[in-house]
Protein backbone atom coordinates (compact mmCIF):
# COMPACT_ATOMS: atom_id res chain seq x y z
CA UNK A 1 0.00 0.00 0.00
CA UNK A 2 2.48 2.26 0.93
CA UNK A 3 4.83 1.38 -1.61
CA UNK A 4 2.76 2.80 -3.96
CA UNK A 5 3.35 6.25 -2.08
CA UNK A 6 7.61 6.05 -3.61
CA UNK A 7 9.10 5.71 -6.46
CA UNK A 8 12.94 4.53 -5.89
CA UNK A 9 15.10 3.92 -8.99
CA UNK A 10 18.92 3.91 -9.75
CA UNK A 11 19.76 4.91 -13.58
CA UNK A 12 22.59 4.71 -15.47
CA UNK A 13 21.21 7.88 -17.48
CA UNK A 14 20.41 11.39 -16.60
CA UNK A 15 18.25 12.39 -13.91
CA UNK A 16 15.27 14.86 -14.14
CA UNK A 17 13.18 16.80 -11.51
CA UNK A 18 10.77 17.27 -14.13
CA UNK A 19 10.70 13.00 -13.40
CA UNK A 20 10.86 13.45 -9.91
CA UNK A 21 7.96 15.61 -9.66
CA UNK A 22 5.33 13.91 -12.34
CA UNK A 23 5.55 11.24 -9.30
CA UNK A 24 5.08 12.86 -6.07
CA UNK A 25 2.64 16.04 -7.06
CA UNK A 26 -0.88 15.31 -5.92
CA UNK A 27 -3.67 18.06 -5.74
CA UNK A 28 -3.87 17.55 -2.00
CA UNK A 29 -0.57 18.54 -1.89
CA UNK A 30 0.68 21.97 -1.34
CA UNK A 31 4.44 21.52 -0.59
CA UNK A 32 7.09 19.91 -2.52
CA UNK A 33 10.81 20.07 -0.99
CA UNK A 34 13.54 18.79 -3.54
CA UNK A 35 16.84 17.78 -2.90
CA UNK A 36 19.42 17.91 -6.70
CA UNK A 37 23.07 16.70 -5.64
CA UNK A 38 25.30 18.14 -8.83
CA UNK A 39 28.69 17.11 -8.96
CA UNK A 40 31.21 19.54 -7.89
CA UNK A 41 34.48 20.65 -10.06
CA UNK A 42 36.72 20.31 -6.55
CA UNK A 43 37.09 19.16 -3.57
CA UNK A 44 38.89 20.81 -0.74
CA UNK A 45 41.77 22.42 -3.30
CA UNK A 46 41.71 19.10 -5.87
CA UNK A 47 40.31 20.16 -9.02
CA UNK A 48 37.36 17.03 -9.89
CA UNK A 49 37.42 16.15 -13.74
CA UNK A 50 34.43 13.23 -13.28
CA UNK A 51 33.06 11.07 -10.88
CA UNK A 52 31.84 7.68 -11.08
CA UNK A 53 29.59 6.14 -9.13
CA UNK A 54 28.95 2.36 -7.69
CA UNK A 55 25.84 0.59 -6.62
CA UNK A 56 25.45 -3.01 -4.75
CA UNK A 57 21.77 -2.04 -7.11
CA UNK A 58 19.50 -4.79 -5.08
CA UNK A 59 20.37 -3.86 -1.91
CA UNK A 60 20.86 0.06 -2.81
CA UNK A 61 17.08 -0.59 -3.69
CA UNK A 62 15.90 -2.10 -0.37
CA UNK A 63 17.92 0.30 1.53
CA UNK A 64 15.94 3.79 0.02
CA UNK A 65 12.85 2.06 -0.07
CA UNK A 66 13.54 1.49 4.15
CA UNK A 67 14.44 5.32 3.62
CA UNK A 68 11.13 6.26 1.99
CA UNK A 69 8.50 3.77 3.92
CA UNK A 70 10.35 4.86 7.40
CA UNK A 71 9.64 8.74 6.44
CA UNK A 72 6.46 8.23 4.97
CA UNK A 73 5.48 6.59 8.81
CA UNK A 74 7.26 9.82 10.88
CA UNK A 75 6.33 12.82 8.82
CA UNK A 76 2.62 14.09 7.02
CA UNK A 77 4.04 13.58 3.56
CA UNK A 78 2.28 12.41 0.87
CA UNK A 79 4.39 10.74 -1.69
CA UNK A 80 8.32 10.19 -2.09
CA UNK A 81 11.01 9.48 -5.35
CA UNK A 82 14.64 9.05 -4.83
CA UNK A 83 16.57 8.97 -7.86
CA UNK A 84 20.25 7.79 -8.27
CA UNK A 85 22.50 7.70 -10.83
CA UNK A 86 25.04 5.12 -11.59
CA UNK A 87 28.50 5.56 -14.06
CA UNK A 88 30.36 8.21 -14.98
CA UNK A 89 29.14 11.44 -14.24
CA UNK A 90 30.41 14.69 -15.75
CA UNK A 91 30.66 18.17 -13.76
CA UNK A 92 27.11 19.86 -12.56
CA UNK A 93 25.39 16.22 -13.57
CA UNK A 94 23.41 15.14 -11.05
CA UNK A 95 23.64 11.96 -9.16
CA UNK A 96 20.53 11.92 -6.97
CA UNK A 97 17.10 13.40 -6.92
CA UNK A 98 15.36 13.49 -3.64
CA UNK A 99 11.23 14.92 -4.27
CA UNK A 100 8.84 14.76 -1.26
CA UNK A 101 5.19 16.21 -1.59
CA UNK A 102 3.61 16.94 1.60
CA UNK A 103 0.25 18.86 3.22
CA UNK A 104 2.61 21.62 4.21
CA UNK A 105 5.99 22.46 4.16
CA UNK A 106 7.64 21.95 7.28
CA UNK A 107 7.06 18.28 6.78
CA UNK A 108 8.70 17.93 3.18
CA UNK A 109 11.64 19.97 4.47
CA UNK A 110 12.26 17.65 7.13
CA UNK A 111 11.75 14.59 5.63
CA UNK A 112 13.91 15.83 2.58
CA UNK A 113 16.98 16.25 4.59
CA UNK A 114 16.25 13.20 6.38
CA UNK A 115 16.01 11.17 3.31
CA UNK A 116 19.27 12.88 1.72
CA UNK A 117 21.34 12.47 5.11
CA UNK A 118 20.02 8.55 6.18
CA UNK A 119 21.16 7.86 2.02
CA UNK A 120 24.25 9.09 2.52
CA UNK A 121 25.00 6.76 5.78
CA UNK A 122 23.04 3.72 4.81
CA UNK A 123 22.91 3.08 1.07
CA UNK A 124 25.41 0.91 -0.44
CA UNK A 125 26.69 3.15 -3.64
CA UNK A 126 30.49 4.44 -3.71
CA UNK A 127 32.21 7.81 -5.41
CA UNK A 128 34.92 7.70 -6.85
CA UNK A 129 36.67 10.82 -7.21
CA UNK A 130 38.67 11.29 -10.51
CA UNK A 131 41.43 13.85 -10.50
CA UNK A 132 43.76 15.53 -13.26
CA UNK A 133 46.51 12.83 -11.52
CA UNK A 134 45.13 10.26 -10.11
CA UNK A 135 41.45 8.70 -8.49
CA UNK A 136 40.03 7.77 -5.08
CA UNK A 137 36.80 5.91 -3.28
CA UNK A 138 35.56 8.78 -1.29
CA UNK A 139 35.43 8.42 2.25
CA UNK A 140 36.99 4.76 2.00
CA UNK A 141 40.22 5.97 4.28
CA UNK A 142 40.24 7.67 7.16
CA UNK B 1 35.18 -27.88 6.50
CA UNK B 2 36.71 -25.14 4.35
CA UNK B 3 33.70 -23.94 1.73
CA UNK B 4 34.60 -21.86 -1.30
CA UNK B 5 32.60 -18.80 -0.57
CA UNK B 6 31.68 -16.00 -2.86
CA UNK B 7 32.16 -12.97 -1.95
CA UNK B 8 30.14 -9.57 -3.74
CA UNK B 9 33.06 -6.52 -3.89
CA UNK B 10 32.78 -2.99 -4.45
CA UNK B 11 33.99 -0.03 -4.26
CA UNK B 12 37.60 -0.10 -2.53
CA UNK B 13 36.89 -3.94 -1.77
CA UNK B 14 36.86 -4.13 -5.31
CA UNK B 15 40.22 -3.27 -5.47
CA UNK B 16 41.84 -5.06 -3.02
CA UNK B 17 40.04 -8.44 -3.33
CA UNK B 18 40.61 -7.88 -7.32
CA UNK B 19 37.38 -8.68 -8.51
CA UNK B 20 33.69 -7.81 -7.85
CA UNK B 21 32.72 -11.14 -7.17
CA UNK B 22 35.86 -13.41 -5.67
CA UNK B 23 35.71 -17.17 -4.40
CA UNK B 24 37.22 -17.04 -0.68
CA UNK B 25 38.19 -20.09 1.08
CA UNK B 26 36.27 -20.46 4.98
CA UNK B 27 35.13 -22.53 7.32
CA UNK B 28 32.02 -22.92 7.15
CA UNK B 29 29.17 -22.12 8.87
CA UNK B 30 31.02 -18.94 9.61
CA UNK B 31 30.09 -15.62 10.93
CA UNK B 32 30.04 -11.82 9.99
CA UNK B 33 32.79 -11.40 12.35
CA UNK B 34 35.08 -14.64 11.34
CA UNK B 35 34.93 -13.49 7.64
CA UNK B 36 35.62 -9.94 8.54
CA UNK B 37 38.76 -11.48 10.05
CA UNK B 38 39.66 -14.10 7.81
CA UNK B 39 39.46 -11.12 4.95
CA UNK B 40 41.25 -8.35 7.07
CA UNK B 41 43.88 -11.70 7.28
CA UNK B 42 44.06 -12.25 3.76
CA UNK B 43 43.92 -8.89 2.32
CA UNK B 44 45.85 -6.99 4.62
CA UNK B 45 45.47 -3.59 2.70
CA UNK B 46 41.65 -3.65 4.38
CA UNK B 47 43.41 -2.47 7.53
CA UNK B 48 43.62 0.98 6.38
CA UNK B 49 40.38 1.23 4.97
CA UNK B 50 37.96 2.97 7.81
CA UNK B 51 35.15 0.95 8.07
CA UNK B 52 33.69 -2.25 6.68
CA UNK B 53 30.87 -3.92 6.85
CA UNK B 54 28.79 -7.35 5.70
CA UNK B 55 25.87 -7.84 4.08
CA UNK B 56 23.97 -11.00 4.17
CA UNK B 57 21.44 -11.10 2.05
CA UNK B 58 21.15 -8.09 1.08
CA UNK B 59 20.74 -6.81 4.75
CA UNK B 60 23.38 -5.30 6.96
CA UNK B 61 24.32 -7.95 9.23
CA UNK B 62 26.29 -7.87 12.88
CA UNK B 63 29.15 -9.31 14.34
CA UNK B 64 27.63 -12.95 15.46
CA UNK B 65 24.99 -13.43 12.75
CA UNK B 66 25.59 -16.75 10.70
CA UNK B 67 26.53 -16.89 7.41
CA UNK B 68 25.53 -20.23 5.76
CA UNK B 69 26.35 -21.88 2.40
CA UNK B 70 24.18 -20.07 -0.55
CA UNK B 71 23.79 -17.02 1.37
CA UNK B 72 24.42 -13.64 -0.97
CA UNK B 73 27.62 -11.91 1.18
CA UNK B 74 28.78 -8.56 0.14
CA UNK B 75 31.42 -6.63 1.85
CA UNK B 76 30.33 -2.88 2.20
CA UNK B 77 33.56 -0.28 2.32
CA UNK B 78 32.47 3.22 3.58
CA UNK B 79 29.53 4.02 1.74
CA UNK B 80 29.61 7.43 -0.32
CA UNK B 81 26.69 8.15 -2.41
CA UNK B 82 24.11 11.16 -3.12
CA UNK C 1 27.72 42.59 -7.46
CA UNK C 2 25.34 40.13 -4.96
CA UNK C 3 22.74 41.07 -7.67
CA UNK C 4 24.08 38.44 -10.20
CA UNK C 5 23.61 35.96 -7.80
CA UNK C 6 19.74 36.63 -7.18
CA UNK C 7 16.55 36.28 -9.74
CA UNK C 8 13.92 37.32 -8.48
CA UNK C 9 10.39 36.69 -11.35
CA UNK C 10 6.42 37.58 -10.86
CA UNK C 11 5.00 36.16 -13.95
CA UNK C 12 1.71 35.67 -15.23
CA UNK C 13 3.07 32.20 -17.27
CA UNK C 14 3.62 28.46 -15.82
CA UNK C 15 6.24 28.79 -13.42
CA UNK C 16 9.11 26.32 -14.51
CA UNK C 17 11.69 24.52 -11.56
CA UNK C 18 13.88 24.00 -14.94
CA UNK C 19 14.24 27.30 -15.44
CA UNK C 20 15.12 28.16 -11.87
CA UNK C 21 17.37 25.44 -12.09
CA UNK C 22 19.50 26.75 -15.18
CA UNK C 23 20.22 30.13 -12.95
CA UNK C 24 21.18 28.61 -9.79
CA UNK C 25 23.55 25.57 -11.05
CA UNK C 26 27.08 25.98 -10.74
CA UNK C 27 30.12 23.75 -11.31
CA UNK C 28 31.27 24.62 -7.71
CA UNK C 29 28.28 23.81 -6.11
CA UNK C 30 27.20 19.98 -4.70
CA UNK C 31 23.41 20.77 -3.81
CA UNK C 32 20.40 22.30 -4.50
CA UNK C 33 17.89 23.00 -2.75
CA UNK C 34 14.19 23.88 -4.23
CA UNK C 35 10.84 24.35 -2.86
CA UNK C 36 8.09 23.99 -4.95
CA UNK C 37 4.21 25.48 -3.74
CA UNK C 38 1.62 24.10 -5.87
CA UNK C 39 -2.36 24.82 -5.65
CA UNK C 40 -4.07 22.56 -3.27
CA UNK C 41 -7.90 21.04 -3.83
CA UNK C 42 -8.82 21.85 -0.19
CA UNK C 43 -8.62 24.46 2.27
CA UNK C 44 -9.69 22.75 5.96
CA UNK C 45 -13.03 20.74 4.61
CA UNK C 46 -13.39 23.27 1.57
CA UNK C 47 -12.99 22.29 -1.29
CA UNK C 48 -11.06 24.65 -3.63
CA UNK C 49 -11.79 25.29 -7.11
CA UNK C 50 -8.71 28.23 -7.83
CA UNK C 51 -7.12 30.74 -6.74
CA UNK C 52 -5.95 34.10 -7.58
CA UNK C 53 -2.75 35.61 -6.73
CA UNK C 54 -2.46 39.75 -6.79
CA UNK C 55 1.00 41.27 -6.32
CA UNK C 56 1.88 44.68 -5.46
CA UNK C 57 4.64 44.00 -8.19
CA UNK C 58 7.06 47.10 -7.70
CA UNK C 59 7.47 46.37 -3.67
CA UNK C 60 6.59 42.66 -4.00
CA UNK C 61 10.28 42.64 -6.26
CA UNK C 62 12.36 44.35 -3.84
CA UNK C 63 11.06 42.63 -0.67
CA UNK C 64 11.95 39.63 -2.30
CA UNK C 65 15.40 40.89 -3.50
CA UNK C 66 15.95 41.87 0.20
CA UNK C 67 14.98 38.45 1.38
CA UNK C 68 17.38 36.97 -1.48
CA UNK C 69 20.19 39.13 -0.39
CA UNK C 70 19.98 38.50 3.33
CA UNK C 71 20.22 34.88 2.76
CA UNK C 72 23.52 35.33 0.51
CA UNK C 73 24.88 37.00 3.51
CA UNK C 74 23.86 35.12 6.21
CA UNK C 75 24.30 31.39 4.27
CA UNK C 76 27.05 29.54 3.06
CA UNK C 77 25.24 29.71 -0.57
CA UNK C 78 26.07 30.92 -4.39
CA UNK C 79 22.92 31.73 -6.20
CA UNK C 80 19.02 32.00 -5.36
CA UNK C 81 16.11 32.40 -7.89
CA UNK C 82 12.33 33.64 -6.14
CA UNK C 83 9.88 33.13 -8.77
CA UNK C 84 5.99 33.80 -8.16
CA UNK C 85 3.19 33.61 -10.36
CA UNK C 86 0.13 35.93 -10.40
CA UNK C 87 -3.39 35.69 -11.32
CA UNK C 88 -5.30 32.26 -11.68
CA UNK C 89 -4.04 29.31 -11.05
CA UNK C 90 -5.83 26.15 -11.57
CA UNK C 91 -5.32 22.80 -8.46
CA UNK C 92 -1.92 21.73 -8.74
CA UNK C 93 -0.17 24.42 -10.82
CA UNK C 94 2.48 26.57 -9.32
CA UNK C 95 1.98 29.86 -7.20
CA UNK C 96 5.78 29.49 -6.26
CA UNK C 97 9.53 28.21 -6.82
CA UNK C 98 12.83 28.62 -4.74
CA UNK C 99 15.47 27.32 -5.43
CA UNK C 100 19.21 27.80 -3.71
CA UNK C 101 22.33 26.63 -4.29
CA UNK C 102 25.25 25.82 -2.00
CA UNK C 103 28.36 23.87 -1.52
CA UNK C 104 26.94 21.89 0.71
CA UNK C 105 23.73 20.69 1.49
CA UNK C 106 22.54 22.14 4.64
CA UNK C 107 23.15 25.57 3.92
CA UNK C 108 20.72 25.26 0.72
CA UNK C 109 18.07 23.64 3.01
CA UNK C 110 18.42 26.56 5.56
CA UNK C 111 18.41 28.85 3.04
CA UNK C 112 15.58 27.23 0.80
CA UNK C 113 13.34 26.98 4.25
CA UNK C 114 13.73 30.53 5.77
CA UNK C 115 13.11 31.83 2.11
CA UNK C 116 9.81 30.64 1.43
CA UNK C 117 9.01 31.09 5.44
CA UNK C 118 9.90 35.13 5.17
CA UNK C 119 7.87 35.43 1.54
CA UNK C 120 5.20 34.49 3.30
CA UNK C 121 5.63 36.98 6.40
CA UNK C 122 6.67 40.20 3.73
CA UNK C 123 6.01 39.98 0.73
CA UNK C 124 2.78 41.81 -0.64
CA UNK C 125 1.47 39.49 -2.44
CA UNK C 126 -2.32 38.09 -1.81
CA UNK C 127 -4.43 35.18 -2.72
CA UNK C 128 -7.67 34.62 -3.31
CA UNK C 129 -9.59 31.29 -2.85
CA UNK C 130 -11.80 30.00 -4.80
CA UNK C 131 -14.70 28.03 -3.93
CA UNK C 132 -17.94 26.34 -5.58
CA UNK C 133 -19.94 29.20 -3.28
CA UNK C 134 -17.85 31.98 -2.91
CA UNK C 135 -14.29 33.22 -2.38
CA UNK C 136 -12.33 34.74 0.46
CA UNK C 137 -9.05 36.44 0.61
CA UNK C 138 -6.67 34.58 2.73
CA UNK C 139 -5.65 35.46 5.95
CA UNK C 140 -7.46 38.39 5.83
CA UNK C 141 -9.43 38.00 8.88
CA UNK C 142 -8.50 36.88 12.14
CA UNK D 1 -4.47 71.81 4.82
CA UNK D 2 -6.66 68.67 3.02
CA UNK D 3 -5.52 66.98 -0.11
CA UNK D 4 -6.38 64.42 -2.38
CA UNK D 5 -3.43 61.16 -1.85
CA UNK D 6 -3.85 58.90 -4.61
CA UNK D 7 -3.85 55.29 -2.28
CA UNK D 8 -2.65 52.37 -3.52
CA UNK D 9 -4.97 49.38 -2.49
CA UNK D 10 -5.09 45.80 -2.68
CA UNK D 11 -6.79 42.06 -2.28
CA UNK D 12 -9.59 42.17 0.71
CA UNK D 13 -8.29 46.70 1.08
CA UNK D 14 -9.36 47.15 -2.48
CA UNK D 15 -12.66 45.35 -2.35
CA UNK D 16 -13.08 47.54 0.71
CA UNK D 17 -12.37 50.75 -0.73
CA UNK D 18 -13.87 50.03 -4.00
CA UNK D 19 -10.58 50.28 -6.34
CA UNK D 20 -6.84 49.64 -6.76
CA UNK D 21 -6.08 53.43 -6.94
CA UNK D 22 -8.28 55.37 -4.73
CA UNK D 23 -7.94 59.44 -3.99
CA UNK D 24 -8.66 59.88 -0.27
CA UNK D 25 -9.20 63.21 1.82
CA UNK D 26 -6.63 64.03 4.16
CA UNK D 27 -4.74 66.64 5.92
CA UNK D 28 -1.06 66.84 4.27
CA UNK D 29 1.41 66.17 5.80
CA UNK D 30 0.58 62.92 7.56
CA UNK D 31 2.21 60.03 9.07
CA UNK D 32 1.07 56.36 8.78
CA UNK D 33 -0.59 56.21 11.66
CA UNK D 34 -2.83 59.09 11.29
CA UNK D 35 -3.73 57.56 7.53
CA UNK D 36 -4.79 54.11 8.61
CA UNK D 37 -6.92 56.08 11.65
CA UNK D 38 -8.06 58.09 8.81
CA UNK D 39 -8.87 54.76 6.69
CA UNK D 40 -10.30 53.30 9.40
CA UNK D 41 -12.62 55.81 9.91
CA UNK D 42 -13.65 56.50 6.67
CA UNK D 43 -14.20 52.59 6.03
CA UNK D 44 -15.46 50.52 9.06
CA UNK D 45 -14.58 47.13 7.40
CA UNK D 46 -11.09 48.17 8.12
CA UNK D 47 -11.82 47.09 11.45
CA UNK D 48 -12.62 43.50 10.80
CA UNK D 49 -9.08 42.81 8.71
CA UNK D 50 -6.94 41.01 10.63
CA UNK D 51 -4.07 43.79 10.53
CA UNK D 52 -3.29 46.79 8.17
CA UNK D 53 0.06 48.05 6.85
CA UNK D 54 1.22 51.44 4.87
CA UNK D 55 3.97 50.98 2.22
CA UNK D 56 5.27 54.22 1.26
CA UNK D 57 7.91 54.79 -1.59
CA UNK D 58 7.66 50.59 -1.21
CA UNK D 59 9.02 50.43 1.76
CA UNK D 60 7.05 49.45 5.27
CA UNK D 61 6.48 52.17 6.87
CA UNK D 62 5.84 52.42 10.39
CA UNK D 63 3.49 54.74 12.98
CA UNK D 64 5.70 58.46 13.24
CA UNK D 65 6.75 57.96 9.06
CA UNK D 66 5.68 60.92 7.61
CA UNK D 67 3.90 60.84 4.39
CA UNK D 68 4.26 63.83 1.97
CA UNK D 69 2.83 65.00 -1.05
CA UNK D 70 3.80 62.88 -4.38
CA UNK D 71 4.70 59.58 -2.09
CA UNK D 72 3.53 56.34 -3.37
CA UNK D 73 1.56 55.16 -0.58
CA UNK D 74 -0.37 51.67 -0.54
CA UNK D 75 -2.31 49.41 1.80
CA UNK D 76 -0.87 46.41 2.56
CA UNK D 77 -3.73 44.39 4.08
CA UNK D 78 -2.28 40.77 5.61
CA UNK D 79 -0.16 39.17 3.10
CA UNK D 80 -1.25 35.04 1.70
CA UNK D 81 1.81 35.03 -1.36
CA UNK D 82 3.63 32.05 -1.68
Amino acid sequence: MDKRRIDIQILDTSLSVERCREFITRSDCGAEAIFVGTVRDHTKDRRVTKLEFEAYTTMAILEMEKIALRLLDHHNIHKIAIHHRIGILRISEIPVIIAVSAPHRKAAFAACEEAIDTLKETVPIWKKEFFEDGSTWVAAHP
Amino acid sequence: MTTKLKILAFGIARDIMGGSSVQFNIEMPTTTSKLKKALIDQFPEFIDVRSLAVAVNNEYSSGSDVILDGDEVAIIPPVSGG
